[in-house]
């Protein structure tokens, strides 16, 4: 079977989908792998790396992705990629499937067997190829550093003979992978953090970073059996605002990472609540690739608003994009190592399996996955 | 019933005994042993009625009825807060009870061997100093007499004279016991006046200590009384209780930073002039075990870390120190000096590291005020940050920076490894204060020890 | 004799060994419990007032003796019981 | 030499022993202890010598000359790899002198009770046992004999039919001592014999406990032997060496997970049969002590850490654990599995904050090929990622996912505090393992009285 | 006595000298202050709150500097205004006096008497007064997030189903105030972090905090005796390059701290141990602003050598201004504290104390501190 | 006889209270010490081997007795102090 790789196309991307440890590790089961030359280069891996691994490079991208069984990327391909693709291949890259419907036919009906990134369960056994939970850690991460890299305050609490610096006030909205992650990275940095989420699991979870959980009482809520958290009704959003502008007003940085699975990011922090906030303070939507968390906020950019910096950057694991390579490149090698079949020497598209199941998104010229037909 | 079966009854008693007082001493198995002792003493007394010696029990019967519903009267009316005299009270008559048995054997004048005679002796004087001296105790405590101590000129040679006269009386009468019946009763006398006056110099503070020491006094003379009648049962229970009285007595005054022999000597809790006199001594160390039972008995806590606590790498143990004692009940915070450390936030990165809460961090400024109400503050491997000299040497080069009055406690305990000076290289008075006491070693090994104690 | 030296040095040890750290709550009511098993004196009495032919005073010692002791035993279980038992209510209150 | 001296003597012998043993428990002080213990025993052996009752001299000059050679060759010679079969021949001679006692003063004839002679039964009967169990032990150790357990069909029927014998033929004797003396004999051989039984069948891996409980037998034996003469400090340092060894047994057998009943009840061993079958039965709990006592014993901890670990904020006494075990000579690491918490990277923002060195960090592809040479592995609150369904049962949702092999070890002690399952909600057979033992509770708490048990 | 705080002139100054915090503390001595309007706003302290204080708000900047009988600021002042000061007033700020000669003449010229922050001596009483450890401690904090902002990977350890992230290498060469909450903040964001010194009583300072102590041996070295450490020779300097130059090449952060009192910059890190480092890896250079200790380091410039990022951005404390305001603000108010004379209502030059003594540089017409004579 | 049973329950007892937490490089030292304790049964043997008037089989099986145990105690304490012995220069040298 053979595998190809090429470059990334968005000009935003700094990570890559395939390191060359990776590569090793694909040709330890057999696989024939292609590269487009250039693939690491600016992360410092050489094509004599990927060489090195095993890989051969191609300089030809339509060439590479007319004659691969399987493409493996990080982001979505434009449609005319996808034209160029043989027929019955296997595609597996992040496709943010809910809202690319159109890109979902097009696979469709190039006959094309697409595997959604996003898709994979978060079972405990499918961990090990899950990249929505490797990237939302390192987000969650880079949410908190740059965070303190831009206030004007210190992090920790420090008490010295120039008098007592008081811990900055962290609170993080939405607790998943991400909001974990900011949580402890926060925690180790010094500041007093509070976190809050619809999930009342996840308090424990709070706890067990040592941080603070924040209780808004809103009545029912829930998660789906993945796993994912529930939409709320319009009356227990209220209420939930109503809390937690209390908490924004007195917080140094806002962190949110609110997501619900399937759908656009629900709208948690208003324009009031970022209003409500002192000058000097910090907003970090990482929902807002998803339409964000924070009102005001946009894709992309640091925006002022009265002295609260609201930051929209997009793409945060992309800012450390060696370890996120790294991590995506594992994941993918994982998914492509779970379900190959060293007889054949190709990978076996197992669809009684779980995972197979939710992650492949278009098979045999149709839409194939439930939530999304 | 026979007597090997009163033996054995007795032998049973003992081992009830001996398992009531080690339930007794474990806050889960405390009711449960009081109740295996009770029954001990049924047993001990049930297996004595029925013994052939004992024939008469009209006025047996009498005794029994009277004293059993004196005691549960004062039992049920006594309140929750006097508990302490009752039992002083208690004691007292248990004193006064091997008094009356050793006169009575006396009395009864069978041939009395030199070893009966000692063991009547003991048995009188101890029981004798045993009630007066709880009574006294039991006055100071409910009140009913000053509890301030009371010393006159001279006291220590009367104190003298009469445990001479103790001693003089007590020969003669071995030596003639049945002639020596004047002996006896100046004896019996003598005790009364000693018991009194070992008790009277001790303030009112001290008082639970001198009940559990008489307590314990209570039970030898039990077990002397047991010599008279060559009981086992009295000799193994007295001996039990004296000496497991004598390790409680001990815990209580290393509880309260005094130590036993203080208590021993009279004239003890008014010794102030001669402690005083120590002050620039020599520092005063302490072992983790005695650390503990300071500790433990503390109901408020500032812990003040210094440099020290860092290069132990102590944080994380400190913390652990500290919920222990606050699962105690006892408030904890931790008083951070702002120079403490090596750099600004120090002693911050690292109780944060170890997860103390920010709201148990105090500034100086803010515990200061409130030193005086402390039982205990604790000094990990802080030195110039506590130095008592900044407050009151004009000549320190430290003299004007506020310091953490550690010393203003009621007990200072610092940690550290030898008596050497911290970063401005000045000697810290703090350590030969008088209520402080050295815990030396590495300030991590320290408090884990602490720690262990808590825990075992 | 030298049996009763042997029970005595034995019991001796065995009342050094039984306690080691008691929890400061538990030192009023352990004094107080072993108060009452000091007591044990109430065996004496009972065996000076018990035997035969006795005179008044013997009676008048005797009796008082066991009337003591007997204080002391009873009041002495009971207030230690009182005192646990307030711990124990105590404890779970505030659980 | 006065009886009253000698009797003093006997006293301040048996304070001594007391003195002894105690501080041999102890590090520090345990060759003081001996010191102490010897200096009993040569005042005992003075004091006897000195007794009116010892008046011929030239045979125990004989006895103990060669005694006395014997024992510093035998001392001197020995290597100290051979220590242990070196105690259990010396354990073996003891028990034979008990036998030889017990019989010199049967055959002495004087006129016998029914009391003395329950009592030369017993010495003879228990110093038979020690004798050849002893004898067997040494042989097995020093692999003279076969190490394995020597089992033969009908075993459990010869056994109690000896016990039956050795009852019935104690029973007769009693009833008519100087008549009885072929009863005497067939108890001595019987009590050779089933002392050979009962260490027969017991592998040479568990001799040391066996030769601690023989040893503790011996002192009972000598305790007997002190009833037939009616000596004192017999009886007192019989008693001492027999109740301090039942409790070192079981310490030892704790340390090797196994119960004292395990090994008081032959066939032991080599039960292996019925053990299995309890293998689907109930989770085994353990306390914090008997959980100490098996890491105190251990070379090679590895700690598993999971999710139950960061909800407890256990990882500050995880790291003392660790550094405490390290300071014992064992060897520590810490097993992360990927999955292990609720985010990627939980264990290691709580161990980095913990300080535990990155060194001392594991994969599960690196720790598991050595799980066969781990002695323990401590399971802290983690549940999923130790479920061996992962690795052997197809129908588990975990099936394929790497997991720790943590029931590979030779113990396995699972922190957690209930029976609940983890995230997957999927049940976990290791709790019913073999080797596997539950220490149920908060795992801060479970892990804290274990420093507490190192420390105290 | 009348106190004057002019705003500060320099640009790239984030900072300001007094917080109203500080005109309180000031107000309660009994001095008379006035500020320059507007002193604070940029870090959000309204003037109407130093007003509410008890400061007097000045817009004439001149006249306020004329008529003042001390002024207190942060950055030295340029010749004209000295020339605008009362004299025989008093003038405390930072001045650089070992290479600001000039500037000292101007001062003694004009009859001021000039305290220099710098030279307040690093005793234990005179703590609360020290701004170069406050402000060190805020920059050794904002050099670690500065790093971990622009680094490509992520500081911790994380070990995760996508495999193993290793923690970041950090390295701190010279390890004082700053040196010191670089390695704790480092440490906090899970690096692994090594230091080295010159002086030997710092290793223990290192472990303190759970760090790791290079050892080079360089033979003799040593400390004066106010703490600061000596120049070492030549050959000494050769021998340490040596062995950093090894640990350097394995690091993923570099962050050199090194400063010998009332000198320029050793020159520590040279061209060939950057480019000995991995591509990808970052150096901070804190003591761009005294000469630099790093080969190829530009003041306020982020230099990019084969890969390698050099940072030498001044000024680090100012990145965090709010804190860094609060801290300098208590430093200085501190110092007029501890000598003012309430008799007097005025502050006390007590040349007999070893404070004043050490920190004021003209007096009289003169530079009187002797080690600037 | 009350007395001795006296003896013997404190004795055992104190027995189980002397000996609570023992590391493990102690089980064999404290087992062999306390072997060499349980030798006291050689009191007996020297009696056994002392008094008057024996036969032939008395004097070899008291003498036999003796000896027996005078190795057991001889033995015993010598081998618990090597080994102690050993232990501690072994900690020493480490240090
Ligand atoms: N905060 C800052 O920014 C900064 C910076 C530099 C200097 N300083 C100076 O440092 C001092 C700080 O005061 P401080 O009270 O924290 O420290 P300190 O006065 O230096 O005293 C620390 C004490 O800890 C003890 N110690 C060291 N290692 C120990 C261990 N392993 N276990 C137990 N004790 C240990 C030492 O006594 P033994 O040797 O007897 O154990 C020493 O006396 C002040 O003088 C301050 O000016 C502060
Ligand atoms: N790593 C990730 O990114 C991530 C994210 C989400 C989910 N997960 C999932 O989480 C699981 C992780 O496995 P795991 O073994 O770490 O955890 P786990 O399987 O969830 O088991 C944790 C165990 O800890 C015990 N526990 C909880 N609190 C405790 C306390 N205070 N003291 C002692 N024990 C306590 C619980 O048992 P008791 O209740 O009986 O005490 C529970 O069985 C995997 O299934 C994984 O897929 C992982
Ligand atoms: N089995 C595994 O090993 C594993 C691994 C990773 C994640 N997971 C699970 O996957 C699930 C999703 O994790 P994720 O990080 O992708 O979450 P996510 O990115 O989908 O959402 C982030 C968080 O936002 C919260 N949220 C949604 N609406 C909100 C609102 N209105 N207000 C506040 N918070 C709101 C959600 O509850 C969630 O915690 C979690 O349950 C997680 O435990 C499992
Ligand atoms: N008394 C107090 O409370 C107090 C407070 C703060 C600082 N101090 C002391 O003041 C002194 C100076 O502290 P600082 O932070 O201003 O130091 P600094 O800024 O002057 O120097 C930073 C560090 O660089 C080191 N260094 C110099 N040359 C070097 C070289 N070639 N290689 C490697 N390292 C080199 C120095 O040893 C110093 O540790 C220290 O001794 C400190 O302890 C004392």
């Amino acid at each position: 079977m053979r595998l190809f790789v090429p470059k990334e196309t968005s000009p935003k991307e700094t990570r890559i989908a395939l390191i060359p440890a990776g590569v090793a590790k694909l040709k330890k089961l057999g696989a024939e792998i292609a590269v487009e030359a250039g693939l690491g280069t600016k992360l410092g891996f050489a094509d004599s790396e990927y060489e090195a691994a095993g890989a051969t490079l191609s300089t030809d991208r339509a060439a590479g992705l007319g004659s691969a069984d399987m493409v493996l990327r990080l982001g979505k391909p434009g449609p005319e990629e996808i034209a160029q693709l043989k027929k019955g291949s296997i595609h597996v890259s992040y496709l943010d499937p809910f809202f690319q419907k159109e890109l979902l036919q097009t696979f469709a009906g190039a006959g094309i067997t697409a595997i959604a990134m996003e898709m994979i369960p978060r079972t405990t056994i499918a961990q090990k190829m899950d990249a929505l939970s490797s990237q939302a850690n390192l987000g969650g991460y880079v949410a908190v550093v740059l965070a303190a890299e831009r206030l004007t305050k210190a992090f920790p609490m420090m008490m010295t003979p120039a008098g007592t610096l008081q811990p900055a006030k962290v609170f993080i909205i939405g607790v998943g992978v991400a909001g974990l992650q900011a949580i402890a990275t926060a925690k180790r940095l010094g500041a007093r953090v509070e976190a809050f989420d619809t999930r009342p699991v996840v308090e424990e979870q709070v706890r067990s970073l040592g941080a603070k959980f924040v209780k808004i009482d809103l009545g029912e809520t829930g998660e789906t059996k993945g796993g994912y958290a529930t939409a709320l009704t319009p009356e227990q959003i209220k209420k939930q605002q109503e809390g937690m502008a209390k908490v924004c007003a007195g917080a140094d940085v806002v962190i949110t990472t609110a997501q619900v699975f399937g759908r656009r990011a629900p709208r948690i922090v208003t324009a009031d609540m970022v209003a409500g906030m002192r000058p000097g303070s910090i907003v970090v939507d990482m929902a807002v690739e998803t339409g964000g968390n924070v009102e005001g906020s946009r894709l992309d950019e640091e925006v002022d608003l009265n002295g609260v910096l609201v930051m929209g950057l997009g793409n945060l694991p992309g800012r450390v994009p060696v370890h996120a390579s790294q991590m995506y490149s594992s994941n993918i090698t994982n998914l492509v190592e779970h379900f190959w079949d060293k007889e054949k020497n190709a990978f076996d598209l197992k669809f009684e399996d779980e995972i197979i199941k939710g992650c492949v998104v278009t098979h045999n010229g149709a839409i194939c996955h439930d939530m999304l037909k | 019933m026979s007597t090997a079966l009163i033996d054995f009854s007795y032998v049973i008693a003992s081992i009830l005994f001996i398992f009531g007082l080690k339930r007794l001493g474990k806050a889960e198995t405390a009711r449960q042993g009081n109740l295996i002792s009770a029954i001990g003493m049924f047993l001990a007394i049930v297996a004595t009625l029925l013994s052939k010696e004992v024939v008469n029990f009209q006025w047996i019967a009498v005794g029994i009825v009277a004293g059993t519903v004196v005691g549960i009267i004062a039992a049920r009316s006594v309140q929750m807060t006097s508990m302490p005299e009752m039992v002083a009270l208690l004691n007292g008559l248990g004193g006064i009870s091997s008094l009356l048995v050793g006169w009575a054997e006396y009395h009864a004048g069978h041939e009395i061997t030199a070893f009966t005679a000692v063991a009547i002796y003991l048995a009188v004087l101890i029981g004798g100093i045993t009630f007066t001296g709880s009574l006294l105790a039991y006055g100071k405590l409910s009140e009913k007499i000053s509890g301030a101590p009371l010393l006159f000129p001279g006291q220590q040679i009367v104190n003298a004279l009469i445990v001479i006269a103790i001693v003089v009386c007590g020969v003669l009468f071995a030596m003639d016991p049945m002639g020596g019946q004047n002996y006896f009763f100046a004896a019996v006398g003598a005790s009364f006046i000693f018991g009194i006056l070992a008790v009277a110099p001790i303030g009112g503070a001290d008082m639970p200590v001198v009940i559990s020491l008489l307590n314990s006094y209570s039970g030898l003379a039990a077990c002397a009384a047991g010599f008279i009648i060559l009981n086992n049962v009295l000799i193994v229970a007295g001996a039990l209780v004296g000496a497991s009285g004598i390790i409680l007595t001990q815990i209580m005054c290393k509880a309260m930073n005094r130590s036993l022999s203080n208590v021993l000597f009279s004239g003890f809790g008014a010794a102030g002039g001669s402690k005083s006199a120590a002050y620039q001594g020599e520092a005063k160390p302490i072992s983790p075990e005695d650390a503990f039972l300071i500790l433990e008995n503390a109901s408020s806590v500032v812990f003040v870390p210094g440099y020290g606590m860092a290069v132990a790498q102590a944080q994380h143990v400190v913390r652990e120190l500290g919920d222990l004692l606050a699962e105690n009940g006892c408030d904890v915070r931790y008083a951070i000096h702002p120079v403490a450390g090596r750099m600004p936030g120090h002693m911050n990165v690292l109780l944060a590291e170890a997860n103390v809460p920010y709201e148990q961090l105090v500034e100086p400024e803010d515990v200061n005020p409130t030193m005086e109400t402390v039982d205990v503050t604790v000094v990990i491997g802080a030195n110039d940050v506590v130095n008592p000299a900044a407050r009151e040497d004009k000549s320190s080069p430290l003299y004007g920076m506020p310091i953490i009055n550690v010393d203003k406690a009621k007990t200072c305990i610092v940690l550290k490894r030898s008596m050497k000076p911290g970063f401005a290289g000045v000697d810290n008075p703090l350590f030969f204060g008088e209520n402080t006491r050295m815990l030396f070693g590495d300030a991590k090994a320290s408090i884990s020890s602490l720690v262990a104690e808590f825990k075992g | 004799m030298g049996l009763l030296l042997f029970v005595l040095v034995l019991s001796i040890f065995l009342g050094f060994e039984l306690i080691s750290k008691v929890p400061s709550q538990l030192h009023t009511p352990l004094m107080s419990g072993s108060n009452a098993i000091s007591g044990i004196t109430i065996v004496g009495a009972l065996i000076a007032s018990g035997i035969d032919g006795q005179d008044q005073l013997a009676v008048i010692l005797g009796t008082l003796a066991v009337a003591t002791a007997t204080v002391n035993v009873v009041g002495g279980y009971l207030v230690t019981d009182r005192m646990l038992g307030f711990f124990k209510s105590k404890d779970k209150g505030s659980k």
